[in-house]
């Protein structure tokens, strides 16, 4: 069992939450600021880090260019999901989401030949030839790790490497997302969420903006998915579960959907919530056999969902007064 | 901007000028499956300053949603500047320069007055999104154009201290304001209104009104209203046509409609007919007064 | 053709028993808002409800359906006071409501683990008797389902077109506001639906369990996106449409396998074919069979 | 007319969304059976009076009072807005009055809360307004904005109530369906049912109105009869376009 002092411990939490972080970016720029509902972000994440590692083990190419193109199929994808299903109302239109995202899963653990199947990335090769993909990506982390090394010695581990990695990269992309709701393709999207019609009856084009933000909001996904298959350096289909999506919202909310400075803060409480009660070891905890410790442990992270909900419904740092404007 | 007497000009002459802008021919639309609209024909010549009357249910919203490309006609054809619209999405039909505005007055609610009336703005690179991130110059000279214009028009409209202010949080009136300077904001050849200066105070009503006709002289734009306010409708307006059941009854100069006995009997309704209705009220009321005890105070 | 026929009547008993689920996430969404995440762990609750009292109290199985019916009924209302009407008093949104239901899916799932323990559990039912008519077989426990599924669907509808109640449950579903300035409590219908939904909840999990026959923790959690499914296949805010959604689902899963439709589809394909039957049917009907079309 | 008993009475209200209040500090009186009007311009905090007033939001300051001819008062400022039917107090909202899946029937029968519906009653309404009796199976979603105000006011009459709040109900309407809902409001008035109208129709308001109140920013301006406001300058000249005196309607 690791300490509540652990470093490498913490630092993989943050790596996690990181990524999840990552994660609820894309969906609050498709949510909180375009009013789509979609719960089949997990399908991104996984279409991304799947191309990747095929590209790489299959067809060769390095790492990089590989990840560029996994980003890339991302974002096609979600102009090709939302070309039939965007003209559905918005609570249909989300349900539809949660159906992509376990489709896609489903065909991943089915096609076997493409994807390895339900063993997942290591049997790509086959199963007497571990693949693996990820060679590209240690380099960087160990260079990274060395840099860190000089700052702040012995505790730069390859974990703590990645987590700098992971949060410099959710930093960028909390910029991107600050640069696009400003500008003035961000107001459409503002506005297509505060009234389509009215925004319809501007001239907006509102199939083409929603479109633009379910792809670029599938590539930043996708950047999650990239770096989630990094991070676990061999991924299968049960990696890329759908309750990841909902993990994802739950930090979203948590945030406030239109407070991007939220996110992180989010991520923080949300990765310290799941790990901390990993930590409940203590009496009455210790009576417990183990299966019973973790089945109380993720009840009180349900419970203490239901409490914070309870106390603050505008999320962490949303605005009260803009939540209650129709 | 051109004062009101040569707008009173242009506007007497604006039924004569140039060809027909609008033009609907034998349209019907079906709503929720109820024939809303049948076989409604009408024309506006570019110009017009025209108004649709007609009593309730009569079908103008579903007449305007489908001029606007909200409703699809289930009849008919729709022909604006020469190009036949019906079938188009409504943002395609705004973008050519037919814009209409909504009976409840729809705004951005959590967006800023100004930035409401940014939005209505057309060819903003800013917009697209490659120009947005390729043409960062081009975006941000349009954006100060678009912002200049914005503020002139709130002003105008008397929302300029509201500028900053979501727009969610202004009262039902102001949110109409608001809807109609972003209307403008797209500099339409045709302004679409449902109901201006229904839920608008008649002094800002009036403004409203006037404003829309100063442009209108100014700017060639073609505007068609729909209105219950008679008054002004017959004061102001170059054309009425008037739909009553689905169909247009009558359309022509307002002081033909006005005499038009068919539209008196379908819109303004007899004298006699409603005191009719008043006494067979009051029967109805006096018949229950007994039974109203019931609701006393505990 | 018997095999077919074999289908067309359990796709009918799994359909009835998930519109019965189906129509009780209905009532709350069209009422309340509340996307109940937490419904296919209500149903699970029902299950083991049943399960104690049929077994480990030996009432019998009546007397264990009744008792999965009621007790996760009152759970629902018990929850109401305590967590919804805070949250309603708040003028929570849709998606906060969303986060505590799956926060309070998450303490159920487990509360019932950490009381029950894994493992899969059997009622004491005899899992072999069945009617045999002319090549068919029809399994007692599935028939019993089926006709009580069946019953509560008609109550339901009954309850909700021929009572003022239930024109108020429907009438909540558009404005909740104008219900209570009609004079109707907006905090005791809220009760009704909780009531209705859980009752609904429980009486499905039983019924699924005596279909599946053995069954675990993850009972419910397991059918979640089934019962959206059939919500959003027969219109959102539409409980009459959540009632065929399920049936009509149930019977698109179950017929998908049949081996005459281009040799049949695994049993493991289920949720696929039902997310595309789904599809399909948004595609020609954008708000589903009974949905509303959007009026401006 | 004998000397007018007051019925409603509110004092001091104060209300608003958010940080802002919207009115503060609005007082107003309303005599049993009459009718009266609140006028003034957009933002003046009509509609918010009429909502702080029937509990939809909840006042900040001041309190409403029902009074009656015995000379008790009932203090229904904290009451919950579904026990207010009970009281004998009904309103009609500017938007979302109707409930758009229900038949007009259904809609009428709510209109009673969870009692059971005598067809009597319904029968009575129906009469009032003969339009709705041939449309009883429509769904509201289908129908016009007049017809939908109609509604609306019908099922606020189901109950019989002592006293009707109306937020603007002739806006949208056609001039005859704006006749007809006077005609109407008058002859419920004969009834003996007090009413407050909030208006944007203002000079059709006044011309109706046994006592209207003129609303500018959250404040109340002017008070008096009807009429004689309407025919007063200052209130022409500042709220009703400049026309003193115009014939109404």
């Amino acid at each position: 069992m690791s300490s509540v002092f652990n470093v490498q411990f913490w630092a993989y939490v943050g790596v996690i939450a990181g990524i999840y972080g990552i994660l609820a970016y894309s969906l609050q720029l498709q949510h909180g600021f375009c009013g789509l509902l979609n719960f089949g972000q997990v399908a991104f994440m996984a279409l991304s880090g799947y191309t990747m590692a095929i590209l790489v083990v299959k067809a060769g190419l390095g790492l990089w260019a590989a990840s560029a193109a996994g980003l890339a199929v991302a974002g096609v994808f979600g102009v090709l999901m939302g070309i039939p299903t965007l003209r559905l109302r918005a609570d249909y239109f989300a349900i539809v989401t949660i159906a992509v995202g376990e489709i896609v899963e489903y065909l991943a653990s089915n096609m076997t030949s493409l994807t390895g199947g339900a063993a997942g990335s290591i049997n790509l090769l086959g199963p007497q030839n571990a693949a693996s993909y990820d060679g590209a990506w240690q380099d960087a982390v160990s260079r990274v790790q060395s840099w860190l090394g000089h700052a702040i010695g012995s505790a730069a581990t390859a974990t703590v490497a990645t987590m700098a990695v992971v949060w410099v990269l959710l930093v960028l992309v909390a910029l991107a997302v600050w640069f696009l709701v400003r500008s003035p393709w961000g107001r459409v999207l503002q506005a297509i969420r505060d009234d389509e019609d009215a925004a319809a009856a501007t001239g907006k084009n509102v199939f083409r903006f929603k479109l633009q933000v379910l792809a670029v909001g599938g590539v930043i996904a996708g950047l999650a998915g990239l770096l989630f298959a990094f991070e676990s350096a061999t991924i299968s289909p049960t990696d890329y579960d759908p309750t990841i999506t909902f993990y994802a919202w739950t930090i979203l909310v948590l945030a406030g959907t239109t407070s991007i400075a939220g996110v992180p803060l989010a991520s923080v409480v949300f990765g310290i919530l799941f790990a901390g009660v990993l930590f409940f070891t203590f009496p009455p905890f210790s009576y417990l056999g183990s299966a019973d410790r973790s089945y109380l442990q993720l009840m009180i992270v349900g419970a203490a969902l239901i409490l914070l909900m309870r106390l603050r419904p505008q999320g962490l740092l949303g605005n009260r007064q803009e939540m209650l404007l129709g | 901007m051109a004062d009101a007497g040569t707008s009173g000009e242009a506007r007497a002459e604006g039924g004569d000028v140039g060809g027909p802008l609008l033009d609907v021919r034998a349209v019907g639309v079906t709503v929720g499956g109820v024939r809303a609209v049948e076989h409604a024909t009408l024309s506006l010549r570019e110009g017009a300053f025209a108004s649709l009357i007609g009593p309730n249910g009569a079908g103008k919203t579903s007449l305007l949603h489908a001029i606007s490309g909200f409703y699809r006609p289930s009849a008919g054809e729709i022909h604006f500047g020469g190009r036949r619209i019906d079938g188009w999405p409504p943002h395609r039909v705004a973008a050519s320069g037919l814009v209409r505005t909504f009976q409840r007055g729809r705004v951005f609610a959590r967006l800023s007055c100004l930035d409401n009336m940014r939005l209505g703005a057309r060819d903003h690179p800013g917009e697209q999104f490659v120009a947005n991130l390729a043409r960062p110059r081009a975006r941000r000279r349009r954006e100060a154009e678009v912002t200049s214009e914005a503020r002139e028009l709130l002003a105008a409209v008397g929302l300029g201290p509201k500028a900053d202010d979501l727009a969610g949080t202004l009262s039902g009136g102001q949110r109409k304001l608001l809807e109609f300077a972003r209307a403008l904001m797209c500099r339409p050849k045709l302004v679409l209104l449902d109901e201006p200066m229904a839920g608008v105070n008649p002094t800002t009503g009036r403004q409203v009104m006037e404003r829309i006709a100063q442009l209108h002289a100014a700017h060639s734009l073609t505007v068609f209203f729909v209105e219950h306010q008679l008054d002004v409708v017959m004061a102001m307006s170059d054309h009425v046509v008037v739909m009553a059941e689905g169909r247009v009854i009558k359309s022509g100069p307002p002081e033909e409609v006005r005499s038009d006995q068919a539209v008196h009997d379908a819109y303004l309704g007899s004298r006699r007919r409603r005191e009719a209705v008043g006494r067979r009220g009051d029967e109805a009321l006096a018949a229950r007064a007994p039974g109203r005890d019931e609701a006393g105070l505990r | 053709m018997t095999g077919l026929l074999q289908l067309v009547f359990d796709g009918v008993v799994v359909g009835a028993v998930l519109a019965l689920a189906a129509a009780g996430v209905s009532l709350v969404y069209g009422g309340l808002r509340i996307i109940n995440f937490a419904q296919g762990d209500y149903m699970t609750l029902g299950a083991y409800v049943a399960l104690g009292v049929s077994s480990g109290l030996r009432l019998g199985m009546v007397a264990g359906v009744a008792a999965a019916t009621l007790c996760t009924s009152a759970f629902a209302v018990v929850l109401e006071p305590v967590l919804w009407r805070p949250l309603r008093r708040a003028r929570a949104g849709v998606l906060s409501l969303f986060v505590t239901a799956v926060g309070l899916s998450l303490v159920l799932r487990q509360g019932i683990l950490f009381a029950a323990g894994g493992g899969f559990q059997q009622y004491r039912v005899d899992a072999y008797s069945a009617w045999q008519v002319s090549g068919l077989r029809f399994p007692t426990e599935e028939v019993v389902a089926g006709a009580a599924a069946l019953a509560a669907i008609l109550t339901l509808a009954t309850l909700l077109s021929r009572t003022q109640l239930g024109k108020a449950l429907r009438g909540l579903a558009d404005s909740p506001e104008l219900t209570a300035i009609s004079g109707i409590d907006p905090d005791r219908l809220a009760v009704v639906v909780w009531a209705l939904a859980g009752a609904l909840a429980g009486l499905s999990g039983v019924l699924l369990a005596l279909v599946e026959t053995s069954f675990d923790t993850n009972l419910g959690w397991d059918q979640l996106l089934t019962v959206f499914c059939a919500v959003v296949l027969g219109g959102i805010g539409s409980t009459y449409g959540a009632l065929i959604g399920g049936i009509v689902l149930g019977l698109v899963m179950e017929l998908a396998t049949w081996s005459g439709f281009a040799g049949g589809v695994p049993a493991s394909y289920q949720l696929v074919v039902a997310f595309v039957a789904l599809v399909a049917v948004l595609l020609v009907r954008p708000t589903g069979i009974l949905g509303r079309s959007r009026i401006l | 007319m004998t000397a007018p008993s007051p019925f409603l009475v509110a004092e001091d209200l104060v209300a608003g969304y958010g940080e802002a209040d919207v009115i503060s500090g609005v007082s107003l009186s309303v005599a049993r059976a009459s009718l009266v009007a609140i006028v003034g311009p957009n933002g003046a905090g009509k509609s918010t009076l009429l909502r702080a007033l029937f509990g939809l939001l909840p006042p900040r300051g001041g309190r409403v009072l029902l009074l009656e001819e015995g000379g008790s008062a009932l203090d229904v400022t904290r009451v919950a807005v579904h026990r207010r039917a009970a009281l004998g107090m009904a309103l009609v909202p500017q938007l979302d009055n109707i409930f758009p899946n229900l038949s007009v029937r259904e809609n009428l029968e709510l209109g009673l809360g969870l009692r059971r519906p005598s067809g009597e009653q319904l029968a009575e309404v129906l009469e009032l307004f003969p339009m709705l009796a041939a449309r009883a199976g429509t769904r509201c979603g289908t129908l016009s904005g007049g017809q939908r105000q109609m509604v609306a006011l019908a099922r606020a009459m189901v109950r019989r109530p002592r006293l009707l709040l109306l937020d603007e109900p002739s806006a949208g309407l056609a001039p005859s369906a704006v006749e007809e809902l006077f005609d109407q409001l008058a002859a419920i008035k004969v009834n003996g049912t007090t009413m407050l109208l909030v208006e944007q129709n203002a000079r059709r308001a006044l011309s109706e109105a046994d006592w209207a109140y003129v609303l500018d920013m959250g404040r109340n301006r002017f008070e008096g009869p009807g009429p004689s406001l309407l025919a007063d300058e200052r209130i022409a000249e500042l709220y009703l376009g400049g026309l003193a005196g115009a014939p109404a309607g």
